[in-house]
């Protein structure tokens, strides 16, 4: 009974309204899989986000007001308003911001608001990333040696030493790569964790810093898990996030080309494991260092991961509509059998050399399409990257019946993308995945060191060449228009200038 | 018309002539059959060489052309003959003075030295907070602080000057 | 061994380079898998194409001169001369053009350049649509009432009479919903036969044309198959095409709603006879109506289909690179089971109340992402939509995990897609969808007729305060840049003016 | 300011007032609590009324304001108080003279009526082909032929006058 079925489900969806917590690529995408499940989303918004992507597609929007995130997207109180304000019964916190914070579960309870993530004490003990070492521990769950506990400035020289260099510094509440420092000896410690602290304080509002020894040609290996209310646990395979740059994803498959069935079982098994200790509700990933057929854990992190498109173009699953499904006390739905391999790549704002920021208005974008290609962004023309927010502007995934196939089918299409105004991590990632190192499949943490920094010899000759005819094309262009045309064109051309601008500009005027 | 390109330490010159409807453009001893097209707006276009096609997205600001094409970014300096004449004429200035400046925009969150210190090569100058990251500028050389034009807290944009040595 | 097969996949292709005899989105989307499977391209484009996506993203392009058919895609000596300069050892004929051209696949024999498609026999046989019927007929596929042979004029009237109205009149040549009109009496026959012999010479070089019965609420189901040159024949389910206008198909999916198991393998069994009969290879679809449980052959399509994604998005399967790896003497790779449900939007540039074809020049692209969906299409901001060619602008597909979820998923993309400059069918689209016929899954190739032409009251009422709004924006706008602006910025603003153009172009200037 | 708008028969008027930050708009007895925002280029705005969120994209030619959301197009006629008063003034004018004309760019490939014709509603005056189809356009009452601007294989413009009657 379709008719019946596709009627009950936009005239009784198990929540009215759902608030979401958050900006960017990751409202987005809780607004397309709410309204397509016939439920009403509510927007909030800073001031710089007014004419974000995520206001405009909501059928509600809040204004929180000011720009930085502790006064709108990290303000509980105002948070907690607008779903009053609104009437919503669920809140979807996606990921940053308030999604790992117990005690914002904790007032969206006490609202009667049904939050979208795992119960507070969960949170908890697995947000404190010193606390989740111990309860894996005893879980039984191999751990990386290390101090299982935060450490304070006068005792770091002494730790390091005792567990051995390189080390890694990591903020006890962290989550995305923030309050990261690898540390080769002790000259750089002192340094390195002043600015971890500050890092982790202005990311989590919370100084405390472990240390970890740094392991050998690891690789960032994690396990998608998601439990309801029922009791049961399911994982979606596993995500090879390896591709890294200052401790943030760039890169993202599934399935890891070093893992076997076996060792898959095996982490599977200790992720749901972990997630039953803790009473989980909702989805969460288990992220375990791979290194030399061994796997160790690092951290739960309980939210939606950024690269959940991976697992959701193999697995067939639309993971926001299950994370929707358990809140609203369904049972999961079975796990399919997956199928193929897909890749993600970040596109973030910054400049392809110094992975600086890069600000700017995008005044161009041209998007891949055809088989097996997704982008997961709140891009739009005209949008003012700020320095306010994460620099990641989407995603692109792609999903093909096999690797290689996935990785040609990438390439085609990190071609196509275009984005003008910003430069972006687009192109490293094009070498990336051409790099004889990533080809094979045999890499580790340390891959994006070993890429090379600039474009091939035939690439810079075509490219020389191509700035030669656009010079010739641009002049060509202003003789033919020195006669009819005004000053008004020119006037209005964006940062992008059209070709032959610049040359009538340079010509004398009358 | 005659074009002078420089990428990265690398250099060639690139001749075009229009000729029976065709277009020439010769380097050295070797020659292409190109065929250019403005597509839209204009800052993009077709590029087809002896036939092989390329989709060029450029911004030409005077001499430096950004280029977006096979997936990469480039930013190579051209000349005409007139500009290259006119920058023989001029000659090069330099000067002995160095800055930092921000390689971004941000906020900056700690000053690490004062006019008067002495600053090793490396050594972090200023340390800027910029989409949630903590990013150290260091010095490019050793040398003396002889102003700081930025304070704890203030917000900068891109390119910003922050100090000043010698 | 991942690095050899990618390398393996680059350094030994199948074919070194692949002339694509087309342009539009059937072209980009050969250029597409081409580009994955390490294969060169060649583009041919006539004097309007000059700018045309397929042109700018092939490996090579080769101008045939020319603006009409006739004078370029459709030139079969330009063509070879193209394939020889290119140096192109294959060719694809995409859809439309000469990809049904029996003449053109004996010239790329000759040339000794591998035809993407079936031997000349089979083109020749399933082309002729009376040759066809008689083939399937032998073949003991059932067949819908009619006269197997083309009829002139001075028959006309007395073989419909024979038939019994209403009937339709078919190009023996046809495909694609060119040259076909249904009449319902006697009156309008004669009109009728002479346009649609008019459409059949221009589409096709051929008026013949055929009567037949016009069956009750029929749909149309097709099969879409593929042969190797092993003899190996499989089938990948079915599209159901049922709505359409003007017989051009304006939404497909699959699976088909009504159609049993047991129903499903006699189709596609008969579909797998039919294409072994005439000795197939590569790509085909053997069209069928369905009317009350029965199901009769329409034809057979000798080329790829414009909606094969659809099957493509359900099976995991690159049809493309099928016909390419069958072309090069490959065996077919097993048919993999189907999941979930998919639906195509075909985007034309058109009226949406009056069908008739809208030209312009897009200066606006907004196109829908998130998961689940695919566009196929060679649009991009500028292009200028000529009267040249056919009116199909691009194919928006979704694939979700039920057919409720399927609809719920490309009302969604349907909304976010955004074209400015032309009108398009979209809106049609997206009432049709949401209407309870289709909802129900029991329609037929009626459906359009009944579709509510105009947008619901509650719509009505709120683009009302939506234009009003418009209006104030652009007053209040133009009163705050009256003393700022000079007329620069309104002399470039495009075809879609700026709000507060208008305001400020009617103030006096002074 | 007040809007008049018209659209396909029905007619609704729309007052807006800033007060204090907020943007209010009246309609009959209906108020609505409204936060608009011009994005990008300004071809499109956010529009939020109470509370609710409209992604529109707006054509505004003068009087005719061309609208693209909620998945729809709508062509919506909004006077200001000014116009409305100035169209009251001149009155309408109408012709008597009838037109046919190409809905659509294309080549005419028939045409199927005279000068000096007698035709009846709906009968077909000319062919036009269009993107590979022969779009038959009738006439939308019955009249007589007064002229034939056009001739078979001709292009015309989308628009183009094609034959006058009365």
């Amino acid at each position: 009974m379709p008719l019946l079925a596709a009627s009950l489900c936009r005239l009784m969806p198990m929540f009215r309204r759902i608030l979401i917590a958050n900006r960017g690529e990751i409202a987005l995408r809780v607004i397309r899989t709410a309204q397509e499940m016939g439920i009403e989303t509510v927007a909030v918004f800073s001031d710089a986000d007014r004419n974000a992507q995520h206001v405009r597609r909501a059928s509600h929007a809040v204004h929180l007001g000011g720009n930085k995130p502790s006064e709108s997207y990290l303000d509980i109180g105002k948070i907690m308003d607008a779903c009053k304000k609104s009437g919503a019964d669920a809140v979807h916190p996606g990921y940053g911001f308030l999604s790992e914070n117990e005690d914002f579960a904790i007032a969206c309870k006490d609202a009667g608001v049904e939050f979208l993530g795992p119960p507070p004490n969960a949170i908890l003990s697995m947000g404190d990333k010193v606390e989740a070492r111990k309860i894996a521990d005893k879980a039984g769950v191999p751990l990386v040696p290390g101090l299982q506990e935060d450490i304070s400035e006068s005792r770091l020289a002494a730790a390091a030493k005792q567990i051995g260099y390189p080390v890694m510094l990591k903020a006890a509440a962290g989550g995305g790569g923030k309050g990261i420092r690898i540390v080769r000896d002790e000259k750089g410690l002192t340094e390195a964790f002043q600015l971890a602290s500050a890092e982790a304080r202005s990311a989590f509002g919370d100084d405390r810093i472990y240390l970890e020894k740094f392991v050998t040609r690891p690789r960032h290996v994690e396990i998608q898990v998601m439990a309801d209310k029922h009791g049961n646990v399911v994982f979606y395979g596993e995500r090879e996030c390896s591709v890294q740059r200052r401790h943030q994803k760039l890169i993202e498959e599934s399935p890891c080309a070093v893992l076997t069935p076996e060792l898959r079982a095996q982490m599977g098994k200790a992720a749901c494991d972990l997630a039953r200790t803790v009473g989980y509700v909702g989805a969460g990933t288990v992220e375990f260092l791979w290194s030399e057929g061994k796997f160790y854990f690092l951290e739960m992190n309980t939210r939606l991961q950024v690269e959940h498109p991976v697992t959701e173009m193999r697995f067939g699953v639309d993971l926001v509509r299950e994370q929707i499904r358990v809140g609203a006390g369904l049972k999961l739905e079975p796990v399919a059998e997956p199928r193929g391999h897909s890749i993600e790549v970040r596109i973030n704002a910054e400049d392809p050399q110094t992975f600086f920021p890069s600000l700017g208005r995008i005044s161009r974008l041209n998007v891949p399409g055809g088989p097996g290609v997704r982008l997961d962004s709140a891009m739009y023309r005209g949008l003012e990257v700020t320095p306010y927010y994460d620099s990641m502007l989407g995603k692109l995934i792609v999903h093909a019946a096999d690797r290689p196939q996935a990785i040609a089918r990438m390439e085609r299409a990190l071609r196509e993308l275009r984005i003008v105004g910003v430069a972006t991590s687009a192109s490293v990632a094009l070498r990336t995945i051409r790099s004889p190192e990533f080809l094979s499949g045999d890499y580790d943490t340390g891959i994006l060191e070993r890429i090379a920094k600039g474009p091939s010899p035939e690439r810079v000759e075509l490219a020389m060449l191509a700035a030669a005819a656009a010079r010739f094309l641009g002049a060509e262009r202003a003789g033919a228009e020195v006669a009819a045309s005004s000053a008004a064109h020119a006037a209005s051309a964006p940062r992008w200038a059209l070709l032959g601008r610049a040359e009538r500009l340079r010509r004398p005027i009358r | 018309m005659k074009y002078y390109c420089k990428f990265e330490g690398q250099e060639r010159d690139y001749t075009f002539v229009r000729r029976d409807n065709r277009l020439l453009c010769t380097s050295g001893d070797r020659s292409y059959e190109m065929d250019l097209s403005l597509v839209g707006d204009g800052a993009l276009f077709s590029m087809l060489v002896d036939g092989r096609s390329y989709d060029v997205l450029a911004d030409v600001q005077r001499e430096k052309v950004a280029l977006q094409m096979v997936g990469e970014r480039f930013v190579v300096h051209v000349e005409d003959d007139r500009e290259r004449a006119a920058h023989a004429a001029a000659g090069h200035k330099s000067s002995g003075k160095r800055e930092l400046r921000a390689a971004m925009p941000g906020i900056v969150v700690a000053i690490k030295a004062a006019v008067g210190d002495v600053v090793e090569e490396g050594q972090t100058l200023v340390v800027l907070e910029a989409m949630k990251m903590q990013n150290p500028l260091g010095s490019e050389s050793a040398g003396t602080i002889t102003r700081v034009l930025v304070k704890t807290g203030e917000a900068v944009a891109g390119g910003a000057l922050l100090m000043e040595m010698e």
